[in-house]
């Protein structure tokens, strides 16, 4: 169920990028789609009643040094928080591009139209 | 859990308000909604670290696109394109949609983690001998940082790209160029 | 662009030493608690982005001028870089953490542990955080309309 | 002297948020760490910061602010009851409008305070000041329009203790 609500977010995303004239507009769509993916990949690596995936004093077994297995039992997915964390600042790093070339588009034709600008080229 | 489903709900809403609506300027805020509504998951999905960075890069990142939109909202673009197009888009999204909804089926129930259906998984090896072997705690920064290294190598390189390609498109004609055109 | 009253001055001057701060502790205790490189850098971008929005751009650019942000971004992608090929050296592979395998293995869950990871958090931090204060540098430059040209002294030393 | 200053003010922020992660112990590495992110902080803001750092080494103005707080919390609490009877009276005694007042602090600091005191009382709530020290606030139920007569009800009662505090 959270799965295909996720879904859903992200054909909201899609549905705003193929039918919008508005360039801002496309660029929240895949904004919108960029955030599905990073909470889908989150959601793959959750375990019911996990616990973080970060070492603390109270999870160090205190005679031997190594780790309780309570947190090994119960610790998210490590990888995919790892992987998501590096797309959240790339996602920060694309919108900063697509943000100027609609800046750079709005200064030369006027609009953020699309439909206008294609109409504008030749 | 029920917390998690109606900030998903709350997400689901903001998205259709801010694909729906004209003014740029609430369609903006309601990206601000998304944002921080997902970074409240994240916090239930137990990831305070993508938390963090959600919420530190959403307020960046909002920063920038209303630098883009203020004052420029004078211009209401209203309407879809072409009709036929538009039906014809929303035909293939909804039957992806009903397509994709199947895949799931095959995926292990949401809260069943899918390295554990595995035996001898990569994630299960970070969670047992990342503190040993990388001697950090955070073990989030211990893969980032250590066993995939690679990956924030290439990271840097994209962001490092991105700036760049943002910055020649800002840009204009430098004066030199202006002044004597060749 | 004179920046705002004297109440948003007053009170982001005193709140941005807070950020700052903030995006230190983030940066550093990375390898222990929540946080780390890359959202701490966007925290120290974000200090800097306040004091914009505030005092006005030209009050920045006296105190972190678009070249100096430029040389920090090129420091820290090159820190990172030379952080990988110091593994190559002592260690014998690339990215490996020659600190914590041989020379400073430190306690864990210490300041001062797993070697290397610190470093390269600190480094990802100062390069995230001064490429994304350089291109909200850039779109603020950037005119409304046609014509966009950096005609502030920074954009010059730029082009 | 002012570098000093903030480099104490930094410091003591960060011995804040680090609190819980030391749990009270004194770590010497976090320490350290401290001092470098102070001393960084002091020498790359010590321009930015305000001029009111005197207000830091002063006993007597440390004294009158932490005088200040609780007379701050009586009046905020008296006028939240003021407003909660506004509000819940049957015929709502509110007569809304915009007052000019004077205030006679000189300070960046001090204007601030007294601005954001005023907006964190429930009622009155500052719109905008001048250049020249006059302010602009919107009050639920204005009692009068006058300049002085309204400064001597809304900004007196803090003028009095921030003007001990920074100036």
């Amino acid at each position: 169920m959270p799965y295909a609500l996720c879904f859903l977010l992200f054909m909201i995303g899609l549905y705003c990028v193929v039918v919008k004239k508005n360039m801002v507009k496309i660029v929240i769509g895949i904004l919108v789609m960029e955030y599905a993916v990073n909470l889908f990949l989150i959601m793959l690596g959750y375990r019911m009643g996990g616990v973080a995936p970060i070492v603390g004093q109270s999870e160090l077994d205190p005679s031997t040094g190594g780790l309780l297995s309570s947190f090994l039992n119960a610790s998210v997915d490590p990888l995919p928080q790892a992987l998501v964390l590096t797309s959240i600042v790339i996602s920060l790093g694309s919108l900063a591009l697509m943000i100027s070339v609609c800046v750079r588009v709005y200064g030369k034709y006027g609009t953020f139209d699309i439909t206008e600008i294609r109409r504008l080229k030749g | 859990m029920a917390v998690f489903y109606i900030l998903l709900l709350f997400v689901i809403i903001a998205a259709i308000i801010a694909v729906e609506t004209k003014n740029l300027l609430s369609a903006v805020i309601c990206v601000g909604a998304i944002g921080f509504g997902g970074s409240l998951m994240f916090l239930f999905l137990r990831a305070p670290d993508i938390a963090i960075t959600q919420i530190v890069v959403e307020v960046m990142g909002l920063i920038i696109l209303i630098r883009a939109t203020i004052s420029r909202d004078l211009t209401f673009i209203s309407g879809d394109r072409e009709f036929f197009g538009t039906v014809v888009s929303v035909v293939i999204v909804f039957v992806i949609f009903l397509a994709g909804i199947h895949v799931f089926d095959t995926l292990p129930d949401f809260g069943t983690a899918v390295f554990t259906q595995v035996p001898d998984t990569a994630s299960q090896t970070y969670i047992e001998e990342g503190l040993e072997r990388t001697g950090a705690a955070n073990l989030v920064a211990a893969v980032i940082l250590d066993f995939r290294a690679y990956d924030t190598l290439g990271e840097a390189t994209v962001l490092f790209t991105a700036i760049i390609g943002a910055m020649v498109i800002l840009r204009g004609k430098s004066r030199k160029l202006l002044e004597d055109p060749d | 662009m004179r920046g705002m009253t004297v109440i948003v001055k007053t009170v982001s001057s005193w709140v941005k030493v807070l950020i700052f701060l903030y995006g230190v502790y983030i940066v550093v205790f990375g390898h222990l608690t929540p946080g780390g490189g890359f959202a701490g850098g966007v925290v120290l971008a974000s200090s800097y982005v306040l004091l914009m929005l505030a005092f006005g751009r030209e009050f920045v650019e006296q105190d972190l001028p678009l070249a100096l942000d430029s040389k920090l971004d090129c420091i820290g992608a090159f820190a990172f870089a030379m952080i990988a090929i110091l593994g190559l050296v002592f260690a014998g592979s690339f990215f490996a953490n020659f600190l914590y395998q041989k020379y400073l293995p430190g306690e864990p869950l210490r300041l001062i542990s797993a070697g290397t990871i610190p470093l390269s958090n600190i480094a990802i931090g100062l390069k995230v955080g001064a490429s994304l204060f350089l291109v909200f540098f850039s779109l603020s430059i950037c005119r409304r309309g046609k014509g966009v040209t950096f005609d502030s002294p920074a954009g010059q030393e730029q082009e | 002297m002012r570098r000093v200053i903030y480099f104490i003010v930094s410091f003591a922020i960060w011995v804040l948020l680090t609190w819980p992660f030391v749990d009270g112990r004194i770590d010497l590495q976090v320490v350290v760490a401290g001092l470098i992110a102070a001393f960084l902080a002091a020498i790359l803001f010590h321009e930015i910061l305000p001029k009111e750092h005197h207000v830091f080494i002063s006993p007597a103005r440390v004294f009158w602010f932490l005088i200040y707080v609780p007379v701050f919390f009586y009046y905020v609490i008296k006028a939240n009851l003021d407003v909660v009877y506004r509000a819940l009276h049957p015929k709502m005694p509110i007569k809304p409008g915009i007052v000019k007042i004077r205030t006679e602090l000189k300070t960046d600091s001090g204007i601030t305070a007294l601005a954001n005191s005023i907006t964190l009382t429930p009622g009155t709530l500052t719109v905008d000041l001048t250049d020249d020290g006059y302010l602009y606030i919107h009050w639920i139920n204005v009692k009068s329009d006058d300049i002085d007569q309204a400064t001597k009800l809304i900004a007196k009662r803090f003028e009095w203790f921030l003007k001990r505090i920074f100036e």
